[in-house]
């Protein structure tokens, strides 16, 4: 049962990366991004992840992709790019080599390393077993406010500084567009 | 340049609004208004930054022919940036079907089904100024007997109370108060049901016609008028609390689609817009016709010019009317409804039968009709739109050599542009619903 | 008040009495023979609907083809032809008679200027107006649909709605009885028998319908 | 019949000569003079003008005008309201179907906008300094001007059962 | 189904996942040149990181991992945010932008 | 496996055949509940807003015109289906079941019954098995809730995007800036109940509601309360908040260029929308199926339902009374009310409860805490009120944009 899981969500996610990446409509790369992120979410699930896989859902399919699309609708830059063009002719074999090399890379660093992962923590709490549905989210928001509360901190910050600073980059002083 | 040569450089698409890049800056700065609206440094100032296509994007949308606020067949091109609308440019004519041809192939007598067509929702007071206009040029306006002219303002001050409460609706339901569309709806009905009672149609009636009226007041009317008049004032006080005083209400309408009364006079608007900027123009308190200098009523005006300003302005001009019709029903005379004038009015039935003169003169007059002395003029009063004018030039026969009818929606409707620059797509709605155009006047 | 003032106003109108819109289908008859849930608004005397030639007592044709009816129509949709009665058969008392008289209803527009026109009162209108077409031709009523059938009443075509009342009394009676404005003829009967319902009363006198002497 | 009553000694009116018609008041200005004087009717206060139209006379040339003012066959028609003494006043131009052009009063009245293309469009009256003269009510490629008197009025034939019987 | 409950997916199946996932997304970056997809292709090269932790943080036991992934979201929230401020200030000045024009953030 | 259908008790222990085919058979009821549910909507809103127009409304299919929605579905279906010369194929076609699916399986985490007296949690005995009257009821069950509302914008997005038109791009602008900026709002007024109820799931938090005093209409004070009516109004395009249809200004928005059965499925999500949001308003705030007494004679399994039942109805018509009521808001009189109001509301309610419950919790002065929060919160009102007026008068000095 949790093979067939595991096989849907990463071809979920899979074929999501890849319709990124070659989708020429940015739309369409929006989409299958979303699909990625739901295959995401699944995996999340699946590893007793509930509440990252609902925050996953929330954040990331709820509102950093509605950005990308409502950013793609305002400029209208919703048409197709032509993607047989290219400026640099080696780019593409190269990026292929890269990726591939990375690719390559870490799946040789993680299998090598595959006895090395030992069980360090705690524990994760899981409902099953522990009959408690709330448990992991009690876990999360423990070690959220408790281990890392200064790093919870400085994050809002950055929110806060994120959001004030978006608003200065698109804010447009009246007569500011004659300069162009 | 001859005409013939300007027509074949018109050729299909020149109504439009044409993109920026297409158009010089002198056009540009008409279209948005610059001569109404900018000092002249101003917009001199403005016509020399060269339109750079890509800065802005913005977007020419076409609101109409067929879209459910325009009432209509109403077409406006808008140039949006966002959801701002920059210019905005009325097209008309999806309806004309040639009125003033046809009225020039009527007899003065059948010419009352022709402009009763116009604007639909005050049949009779169309019907009203072409009958005085026909009169002024018999010479009989002064002839007219007393129980004629107070029902013919009977009936368009209850005229004026139905186009008013289907102005209200329409503006409900253009700002989102699905009820109020059906509330105005509703009066509306109990007035048209009278009407349909004394000329047995709801609109388009042919009643009020050169000469007098075409029937006398049914039995029960004053019961009828007073049911309407009682009916109204708690249901308008019922409006004040569902739209007047409704924050939302207030917030759509307040300082949206303001316009100055020298803008105003400029653009030659009349009625309940020239009203909302302050001055108080209203022809039945300026230039008197029928007898409105011996009925008592106020000239309501506004103070801003914005769309609150005119929904105001109607809703409270029913009140008004409520009270005209009041004095109204404490006048009505008894007597003729109809001049006593053998060349115009047709012989009572009961004569054919008795005399020979009055069987030819019913013939005469229904067939080729009543001719009408040499001469032109101009008759304008006021409908619940704004100045509704007639022209009439006869040429001694019994049709009117040219008939035009000075529409105020027509004119109205030029001020749209200077109303909506500036506001956002949802205002542009409620600037069409405050103008209240009726296309069928517009395009005539 | 304010925001929620409306909400009382909406509220108030549940369960009202009287609705504004009837149970009314289009007339069109669901069950064959049963009796019909839809209602029709009440229609007054002087409404403009579709024509009828009327007959005398009788039951002589009005009609004497005399085409005031045609000439008059500002939408030019009467079509009428005379002919010379049979001495022998008369259709109609006097010498000529409407041997072909049609109606275009996709151009008339129940101005009622044929009913005021005509000099013997042959045209007036009932108050039915709910009838439609689903071609050209059957928009054209020829004179075998437009006359009154044997008891007077209009004839109820299959594709018209007919309710009680609504071929009683007709627009034209107002207008023909109606003393055209002079005081004189008030009250006088100008109108001449027909078949069906003999000859009807005029309208009261204008003290009468104002509610008494002023 | 003649409705126009001249003043024993003819009346002007900013150098044009004025007309009664049925007792309303009637400028009748040269074309030459036409901005001319509506510039000043418009400084008297005629501050919005009502109406603008246009008649042709071709079919009745013989109308009243007063001495001076030569009958062409076109005419525009102005009708101008004076809020400040309720006042109206009409103006009559004369445009020759030689020359069918005459001045755009737009700069005084932008209100006119719309009903000199209104002209435009039903007479071929063309208005100089007009600053979009398009056809407006009927569509862009429409052939002629159809309230000109030898613009035919169409008949569309009225079907009947027993016509052709 | 005993042949399905036979290959039970370990952490390594998820971080070849994972590594994969990133793969494509350095490639995406490498070859689009549409700014707002290289922007998104960032995302997937981000997401395969957080399924990476999360798949230890099961493994190893530690909910560490699936704190690390939720401060991740947030950044990357505010990250996006920043950027796209910047991609609609680009494109607003020039429309059909690519990510060669950034350039134009010199000044 | 058992963390993918949440916690119901059935599906612990080893699976046998007779929980499994009541599992299907609550899927199949539950769906075909939810389908009639909304027709039944469909035709109670418009019964009601005719009633509130004076008019008679549907009338002729069926016994008081109930038929009426299937009617109109029979006929949507055999309608012809368009497809716009400009469309983008695939994102048209799929747009309307976006906005489908997640309408409906919000459906699935409400409690639609259950016994919640005596600490019986909600489960009910029901064919010799004990279950609860959800379809599932996940650990974050109310996080799947925001996430499904989330992403139930696609549907809308996609549809006015890949129409190729101009009406329908607007419609979908606004429906992204809308959701975007109603999210926050929602999400921190269900934050407070959260923080009263100490979890997640739905069943939970219906559980935390024992008596009329602990709903949290009364207990989170009734401001999280209207701040979720009115951001979830605005979430699920219900007048007056409906500017992404808003038929007078954007013809229909972003289902402009749909017909037939795909104009269907967003006609029937949006009211399945107003139910399940109904049902969740009465999950979170109302004590879902816990009822004020004990009705006689009915058994506890089934009292529950008719509870839910009569509370969701409450609310179907107060969004229908809203409809019939209230005028459409503008585009930035909603961005206003969102960002300067809602958000900053439920975020100064979200402390001041947070604050009281640490008070609580710590055994601090009651009346202390309130007075420093209430000070703390005036003066964060005070200041945004005045970054408002200014911004306000920026605006206005600097006028619109040419």
């Amino acid at each position: 049962m949790e093979l067939v899981v595991f096989v849907l969500a990463a071809a979920m996610i899979l074929v999501g990366a890849v319709g990124v990446i070659v989708r020429s409509n940015p739309v369409h790369a929006a989409l299958s991004l979303i699909l990625t992120l739901f295959g995401v979410a699944v995996m999340f699930v699946a590893q007793n992840a509930h509440f990252l896989a609902a925050v996953q859902v929330i954040v990331y399919a709820g509102a950093i992709v509605v950005l990308f699309l409502f950013v793609i609708m305002l400029l209208g830059v919703d048409r197709s790019e032509d993607l047989s063009s290219e400026p640099f002719r080696i780019q593409r074999p190269l990026a292929a080599i890269v990726g591939l090399g990375v690719i390559g890379l870490v799946v040789a660093a993680v299998v090598s390393s595959r006895d090395a992962i030992m069980v360090r923590g705690t524990g994760l709490n899981v409902a099953d077993t522990v009959g408690d549905g709330d448990t992991n989210i009690k876990q999360l928001a423990r070690s959220v406010f408790g281990d890392y509360v200064v790093a919870f901190e400085v994050t809002s910050v950055l929110l806060v500084v994120a959001v004030v600073g978006t608003v200065l980059l698109t804010r447009r002083v009246k007569g500011s567009g004659k300069a162009s | 340049m001859t005409a013939v040569e300007n027509v074949r450089q018109t050729n299909e698409g020149a109504q439009e609004m044409r993109s920026r890049s297409e158009i010089g800056a002198r056009e540009l700065l008409r279209e948005v208004g610059a001569v109404l609206r900018m000092s002249e440094a101003e917009a001199a100032n403005l016509g020399q930054i060269p339109v750079d296509p890509d800065e802005d994007q913005t977007m020419i949308i076409n609101m109409g022919p067929q879209h459910p606020s325009t009432h209509g067949v109403l077409r406006l091109m808008l140039e949006l940036q966002g959801e701002t609308v920059l210019r905005c440019k009325p097209i008309i004519g999806y309806l004309h079907t040639g009125m003033e041809k046809t009225g020039e192939e009527l007899t003065f007598l059948q010419g009352g089904t022709n402009v009763t067509r116009m604007d639909y929702l005050s049949p009779l007071n169309n019907e009203l100024v072409f009958s005085m206009a026909v009169e002024k040029l018999l010479g009989i306006e002064n002839d007219i007997p007393e129980r004629a002219v107070w029902m013919r303002m009977l009936l368009s001050e209850l005229n004026r109370m139905s186009s008013h409460l289907l102005f209200l609706a329409t503006n409900g339901m253009d700002i989102g108060a699905v009820s109020m569309m059906l509330y105005g709806w509703r009066e509306r009905e109990e007035v048209l049901r009278f009407f349909q009672k004394v000329t047995g149609l709801r609109m388009n009636h042919n009643f009020i016609r050169p000469g007098g009226l075409a029937a006398d007041l049914p039995a029960g009317w004053r019961d009828d008028v007073l049911s309407i008049l009682e009916m109204l004032p708690p249901r308008l006080a019922e409006y004040d609390i569902l739209m007047t005083d409704q924050p939302i209400w207030r917030e759509r309408l307040q300082g949206v689609g303001v316009i100055t009364a020298d803008e105003a006079l400029a653009l030659g608007t009349s009625g309940p817009i020239l009203r909302s900027t302050g001055v108080a123009w209203d022809l039945r308190r300026d230039q008197p016709y029928l007898r409105y200098d011996e009925v008592e009523f106020d000239v309501i005006v506004g103070t801003y010019g914005d769309a609150f300003d005119r929904y105001a302005i109607r809703l409270n001009e029913i009140r008004e009317s409520i009270r005209i019709v009041y004095q109204i029903l404490d006048h009505m005379p008894l007597g003729d409804y109809r001049i006593q004038n053998k060349k115009v009015t047709p012989p009572p039935r009961a004569r054919i039968d008795e005399s020979m003169e009055a069987l030819i003169h019913h013939f005469k007059i229904f067939t080729e009709g009543f001719k009408v002395p040499e001469g032109e003029v101009y008759v304008g009063i006021e409908s619940p739109r704004g100045e509704i004018g007639c022209y009439i030039v006869s040429d001694g026969g019994p049709k009117p050599y040219r008939i035009h009818m000075r529409a105020p929606s027509f004119v109205n409707i030029q001020a749209l542009p200077h109303m909506m620059r500036g506001g956002l797509v949802a205002d542009a709605v409620a600037v069409i619903s405050s103008v209240d155009p009726v296309l069928g006047e517009v395009d005539r | 008040m304010g925001y929620l003032g409306g909400f009382l106003v909406t509220l108030r109108q549940v369960g009202r009495r009287n609705k504004v819109t009837r149970q009314y289908s289009g007339g069109r008859e669901l069950k064959k023979g049963k009796p019909q849930r839809d209602e029709k608004a009440d229609k007054p005397e002087r409404l403009h609907g579709r024509h009828v030639l009327n007959r005398y007592e009788d039951g002589m044709e009005k009609c004497i083809g005399c085409e005031l009816c045609a000439g008059v129509c500002p939408a030019k949709c009467i079509y009428v032809r005379g002919a010379d009665n049979d001495p022998e058969n008369p259709t109609s008392p006097g010498e000529r008679f409407g041997f072909v008289y049609e109606i275009n209803y996709l151009r008339c527009i129940h101005c009622d200027l044929c009913v005021e026109a005509c000099p013997t009162e042959a045209i007036t209108e009932t108050k039915l107006f709910e009838f439609s077409f689903t071609n050209r031709k059957d928009a054209i009523y020829t004179k075998a649909e437009l006359v009154v059938g044997d008891d007077g009443r209009p004839q109820q075509l299959p594709w018209e709605d007919w309710r009680e009342g609504e071929d009683l009394s007709t627009s034209g009676w107002v207008r023909a009885t109606a003393p055209s404005g002079d005081a004189t003829f008030e009250g006088v009967v100008g109108w001449s028998g027909e078949l069906g319902y003999g000859e009807r009363a005029p309208e009261p006198e204008q003290t009468v319908r104002d509610g008494g002497e002023r | 019949m003649t409705d126009v009553q001249e003043a024993p000694q003819p009346e002007t009116l900013h150098g044009s000569p004025v007309s009664y018609s049925r007792g309303q008041k009637v400028v009748h200005p040269s074309r030459a003079d036409y901005v001319k004087v509506l510039k000043k009717l418009l400084d008297d206060g005629f501050a919005m003008c009502s109406d603008l139209t246009a008649v042709d006379y071709l079919t009745h040339p013989g109308r009243e005008l007063p001495s001076g003012v030569d009958a062409e066959r076109f005419e525009v028609v102005l009708n101008l309201t004076s809020i400040a003494t309720r006042d109206r006043i009409r103006v009559r131009v004369q445009v020759p179907e030689s020359d069918a052009t005459i001045a755009s009063l737009f700069e005084l009245w932008p209100g006119t906008e719309a009903m000199e293309r209104e002209v435009f469009d039903m007479y071929g009256v063309s208005f100089d300094g007009h600053p979009d003269l398009t056809r407006i009510l009927m569509p862009e490629d429409w052939d002629g001007h159809p309230l000109r008197k030898d613009y035919s009025v169409g008949r569309i034939p009225v079907q009947f059962k027993g016509a052709n019987s | 189904m005993s042949f399905l409950a036979a290959a039970t997916p370990t952490t390594t199946w998820y971080l070849i996942l994972a590594a994969v996932l990133f793969g494509i997304g350095a490639v995406g970056v490498l070859v689009r040149r549409n700014p707002l997809v290289m922007f998104m292709c960032i995302e997937l090269m981000l997401n395969a990181v957080n399924l990476s932790f999360v798949a230890l943080a099961k493994k190893m036991g530690d909910i560490g991992g699936q704190t690390t992934v939720f401060f991740v979201m947030v950044v990357a929230a505010a990250e996006v945010v920043i950027g796209l401020g910047i991609i609609v200030s680009i494109m607003r000045r020039r429309p059909g932008a690519t990510a060669d024009d950034i350039s134009a953030l010199k000044g | 496996m058992t963390a993918l259908l949440g916690l119901d008790p059935l599906a612990i222990g080893d699976l046998i055949w007779a929980p499994l085919l009541i599992i299907l058979l609550k899927v199949v009821v539950i769906f075909a509940l939810g389908l009639l549910v909304t027709m039944f909507m469909v035709w109670f809103e418009r019964k009601a807003i005719a009633g509130m127009g004076n008019r008679i409304g549907p009338n002729k299919a069926g016994p008081w015109g109930l038929l009426q929605t299937l009617a109109d579905g029979i006929k949507l279906f055999f309608k012809e289906d368009l497809l716009p010369d400009r469309a983008d194929r695939f994102v048209f076609k799929l747009a309307p079941y976006l906005a489908f699916v997640p309408a409906f399986l919000v459906w699935s985490v409400i409690p639609l019954g259950g016994d919640f007296s005596d600490g019986k949690d909600g489960l009910v005995e029901w064919f010799g098995q004990t279950t609860r009257v959800q379809l599932a009821d996940p650990p974050v069950g109310i996080l799947l809730f925001m996430a499904l509302s989330s992403v139930a914008v696609y549907g809308i997005m996609l549809a006015g995007w890949s129409s190729g038109s101009k009406y329908p791009l607007l419609g979908s602008v606004r429906a992204s800036a809308q959701m975007v900026s109603y999210e926050a709002a929602l999400g921190l007024s269900i934050a407070t109940v959260l923080l009263l109820a100490g979890t997640l799931s739905t069943s939970g938090i219906v559980g935390n509601q024992g008596g009329f005093t602990d709903w949290h209409v009364v207990s989170t004070g009734i401001v999280p309360f209207i701040i979720f009516m009115l951001a979830a109004t605005a979430e699920m395009n219900r007048p007056p908040f409906d500017l992404v249809e808003a038929e007078q200004e954007l013809v229909g928005g972003f289902n402009t260029e749909y017909s037939s059965i795909r104009f269907g499925l967003f006609f029937l999500a949006e009211f399945m929308n107003t139910v399940t949001m109904s049902g969740i308003i009465v999950t979170l705030f109302f004590g879902g199926p816990q009822g004020l007494f004990d009705i006689p004679v009915i058994p506890g399994a089934i009292e529950g339902t008719i509870w839910f039942i009569a509370k969701v109805l409450v609310f179907l018509y107060v969004y229908v009374w809203m409809r019939a009521t209230l005028p459409r808001f503008r585009y930035d009189q909603l961005m206003d009310l969102g960002w300067k109001i809602l958000i900053p509301a439920s975020l100064g309610w979200f402390m001041l409860m947070a604050v009281l419950q640490l008070g609580r919790d710590e055994g601090w002065n009651r009346g202390v805490v309130g007075i420093i929060s209430g000070v703390v919160i005036a003066g964060c009102a005070g200041l945004m009120s005045a970054a408002v007026r200014t911004s306000r008068a920026n605006r206005e000095r600097e006028g619109a944009m040419f």
